[in-house]
């Protein structure tokens, strides 16, 4: 399937230079490090409201299921690491305190994705932490201080090692 | 005296005044620019708000039709004008770059046929399942696109970048990690499908084809690359596509596991007493199907079934096991194993394996058929929570 | 506030008013029970009164999109019901019988890919003719039926039954007598194309296929067998599919040969200077291609082209060569090479081995490109009556 | 690709067993040999008022190209077996008269195929056998004379000697 690519040439020349402005354009993701936040801060104060207004429609301001469908997950579990086998959620599932912020920024509101600012993701995302008792209502969550929030269940994740074979795994 | 409709029909709308006791009589539609399935036949997805499934009972041999692959998206289909399509590989590159759809489609390309499967790809809470229903998130296509390794010589992947982000142009912005290792096996960004352009609901007009692991890594509408020396972990690599084993959760499982399914006869099938093809496919994400093995007596004998030549690597596989039914209540069922050894298990193996609570995400048991004494097949549920 | 169709929009129809300058911030249609084209993608087939032609320039890779499968019938696309569909086997056999499309099916079954080509498939009268105008009579699909010796196995064809008339069920009621050795060799009789039940412009529900021979022998809509000791004679073995070789007419001629083209660089495209994949299929109906070549200087000198794998029996095999083009003018040809040594000819060697009064069927000569300074591609007509 | 057919059982018992009437319906072909031709018969003079009310329209009476695209092919040449090169019709092509019955019965005319009947079709196959000096305008068609008449372009057929392997033919 591979090509035999011992006669080519170093370079085909097809295609362009990036430029940085282009890259910055698109390069929203953010590593579990840090990597990738933007300036800008919120807490869970002010998360509280915005999702009242944007997200709880859709999600929800319960921790338990409810008895009338939502069209979106529930994202909160009354204390963390919790119940995981009943609901899945931030407080008991959720590795990393970054997916959080990187995956409401492009994806959410689900209606109206690409619209928050990061002051704005900041905020609910602190509001999201603090509803799943991982951090107080009053702390700042910014560049620095969200790759630093510890995940309770980030220990409970293994890689896969499956490895094809005879064993099932 | 004009019976005949020659040069008066276009063929994409036959109307029913056309049907005629004899067609030997009546001259049909012309040739025309594009064809239409026979007004009696109607196969169909089975669609739910997020999904919708390849009708497996209503196919034959190893290609799935373009328009009846299977769908999984996480905000819709978006529309992508292809003049404006552009590819961004950047990160720990020695030359981040952009291309067209244009540029892509000039550098050396490759065909390849292998299936596509989501590993959320089981259902099993009642008797009146179909196979559609049961596994119908997988399907295969013919795909043509550029090896991912001709890109990332290009930009000159750094020797240290071990992951790369893929994340696609759709309103999900859908984004998942995979090792730099898939790209120099057998990765490749896809612009062709069963012969033409891909189709909006698989990526149109370029999605990544990781050949053999998991769907949503495969990302559609495929837009940036980012190389790096860790994962990203995104939300569909932490939240989703993770499940628990034992009292772990287990992440990045890549492979599709092999598996077959039995595709005729099953609900809602009925059959009658004599000789039955049992046909069906298998595959599997490590490699090719090296047997598929049937039992008609509930699992107590197994034997061989006939391999459909080719038989490809991490493709969909079609088996048939020719078999007399003597009209006696039985269970069929079928099991694959792919190059590495790996038998498809039964759930208790899965079970054992990852014990009360695994999740359901690449789950690929043995399914069993029940024949009833007259004739009617059902799916046999499997129970486990 | 509702910029998203997340539920009311039907993906067979996007409408323009979806299109967005940034797809990430629309939610699109959810998934449906039927795909569609991206609506910026029209690969279409061209139409005369008698056929239609598939535009191989716009595919990739070997499968024919079903709708896009070329189509050649003497009286129209008949509509047959499958429920009323039937067919008779008789003449020299030990008893006559009548299969129903459900009694088809049940038989043991058989997948295989090839090639069908309209042995008429040949223009040269102008420059600016595109592949699909040249030779888009050939389309390649996976089929799947029953091995015609399963059949004549029931029926018990007599030992001196030597030839067989295939019949269908159009308005021309469509007749060719075939030698029985075809049906020992892999003559089958198909009821799927590409995974589903095959189209009616491709014989619905079920059609003769002869892989590797001359279109027309391959009879749709296949309403009866008669086994015979001699041939029927039939007008399109006579008057048609027959062509002057010499002083003499020759009949028969069953097997197509040897043949390639080139599908990129071809006329409409413009290509720029630089590095260029040169890009085509290759088929012959005596069995697998062994070799495609490739000249990038009007035919001085040959290069091997790569073939893509798996490389099948009498089946459309893409070929690829990397070239670099300097910006003079020149001519680019491939030419194919089968498992039996033949070598695709010259129209001059068909002179040469048929006399000047050929006739136009069984036509493969090798066919150049002619790539001008301004990057603009034309064919090379060859002018012989 | 063929299959192990070793432990096939001798039927599988699909299928049924056709009867004579179904057979009967269906059986139109005729052979060379006359193997198939149905009582009836007909000659020129009869054939041309037919060929006139029912087929000239769309073949023509005329021997040579008109000016006229006419939707059927012409059928007819001056002399047999001449002027092969410009026109292949029934004279200077056909190698057997059988051919013309059975093509006539099954596929014409274009728009009713299947409505003509035996005497019908013997009396336009006697039409376009004179039409095409072949018999003359009185000789009857039928099952005994139609294989007898010797078509001029009979011996010019040979069957196909491509075999594979190198050899251009
Ligand atoms: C119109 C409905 C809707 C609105 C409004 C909405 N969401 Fe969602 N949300 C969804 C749906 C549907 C999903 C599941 C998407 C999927 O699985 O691909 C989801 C998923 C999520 C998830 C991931 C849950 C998990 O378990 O993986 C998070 C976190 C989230 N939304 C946060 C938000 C926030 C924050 C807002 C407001 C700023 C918001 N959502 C507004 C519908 C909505
Ligand atoms: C409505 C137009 C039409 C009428 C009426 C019609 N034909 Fe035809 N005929 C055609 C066409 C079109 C063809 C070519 C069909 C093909 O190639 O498949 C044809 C072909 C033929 C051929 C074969 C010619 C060859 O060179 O192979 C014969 C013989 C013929 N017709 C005889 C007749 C006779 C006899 C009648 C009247 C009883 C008749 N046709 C009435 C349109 C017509
Ligand atoms: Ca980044
Ligand atoms: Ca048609
Ligand atoms: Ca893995
Ligand atoms: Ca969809
Ligand atoms: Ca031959
Ligand atoms: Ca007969
Ligand atoms: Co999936
Ligand atoms: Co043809």
């Amino acid at each position: 399937l591979l090509q035999d690519t011992g006669s080519w040439p170093a370079s085909f020349h097809i295609g362009r230079r990036a430029t940085l402005a282009e890259i910055n354009a698109l390069d929203i993701d953010i590593r579990p490090d840090g990597k990738g936040l933007p300036p800008g801060q919120g807490n869970a104060l002010s998360g509280q409201t915005i999702y009242t207004a944007k997200c709880a429609a859709c999600h929800g301001t319960g921790t338990a299921a409810m008895n009338v469908q939502l069209p979106g997950p529930a994202l909160m579990n009354d204390s963390a690491g919790a119940n995981r086998k009943k609901l899945r959620t931030i407080g008991n599932y959720w590795p990393y305190a970054t997916t959080i912020f990187d995956y409401i920024r492009r994806s959410m509101p689900y209606n109206a994705p690409g619209t928050l600012t990061p002051d704005e993701v900041y905020s609910i995302t602190a509001y999201l932490l603090y509803a799943n008792r991982i951090i107080d209502q009053q702390t700042m969550m910014n560049a620095a201080s969200l790759p630093a929030v510890e995940m309770p269940a980030k220990k409970l994740f293994i890689a896969d090692d499956r490895q094809g074979g005879p064993e099932i795994r | 005296l004009f019976k005949s409709s020659y040069g008066r029909m276009i063929q994409t709308a036959i109307p029913e005044s056309l049907y005629t006791d004899d067609p030997t009589k009546v001259v049909g539609p012309p040739p025309g620019a594009v064809g239409a399935r026979s007004p009696f036949e109607h196969p169909v997805k089975k669609a739910s708000d997020t999904s919708s499934r390849t009708p497996l009972q209503d196919l034959y041999g190893t290609i799935t039709p373009a328009d009846l692959h299977y769908e999984r998206h996480h905000a819709g289909v978006p529309v992508i004008d292809p003049h404006k399509y552009e590819l961004l590989i950047h990160g720990m590159v020695d030359k981040p770059m952009v291309f067209t759809l244009a540029d892509l489609k000039r550098f050396p390309s490759v065909s390849r046929t292998c299936f596509l499967e989501c590993s959320g790809n089981f259902r099993s809470n009642k008797e009146t399942l179909t196979p559609q229903e049961i596994c119908g998130l997988t399907s295969q296509s013919e795909w043509t696109g550029v090896m991912l390794t001709t890109l990332f010589r290009e930009v000159g992947v750094q020797p240290r970048a071990s992951w790369f982000l893929a994340e696609g142009g759709d309103a999900a912005v859908m984004t998942r990690s995979v090792p730099v290792r898939k790209a120099w096996d057998d990765a490749m960004i896809v612009y062709a499908q069963n012969g033409e352009a891909i189709r909006p609901e698989q990526g149109y007009p370029a999605r990544l084809l990781l050949p053999g692991w998991e769907g949503n890594t495969n990302v559609k509408w495929l837009r940036r690359l980012e190389l790096s020396d860790q994962p990203f972990m995104t939300r569909e690599e932490t939240s989703r596509y993770t499940y628990p084993v034992k009292d772990r959760i287990r992440q990045f499982s890549f492979e599709m596991d092999a598996r077959s399914i039995i595709t005729f006869p099953a609900f809602p099938q009925q059959v009658e007493k004599g000789w039955i093809e049992i046909r069906g496919i298998a595959w599997s994400g490590w490699g090719k199907i090296a047997q598929v093995e049937v039992s008609t007596n509930a699992g107590k004998t197994w034997q061989p079934a006939r391999l459909q030549e080719p038989v490809l690597d991490k493709a969909h596989t079609a088996f048939r096991y020719l078999w007399q039914w003597n009209g006696e209540t039985t269970e069929i069922l079928s099991r694959a194993t792919d190059e590495t050894g790996y038998t498809q298990p039964t759930i208790q193996q899965l079970l054992n394996a990852r014990g009360a609570d695994m999740g359901g995400y690449h789950l690929n048991p043995v399914t069993a058929w029940v024949i009833q004494r007259d004739g009617k097949v059902l799916f046999r549920p499997e129970k486990w929570k």
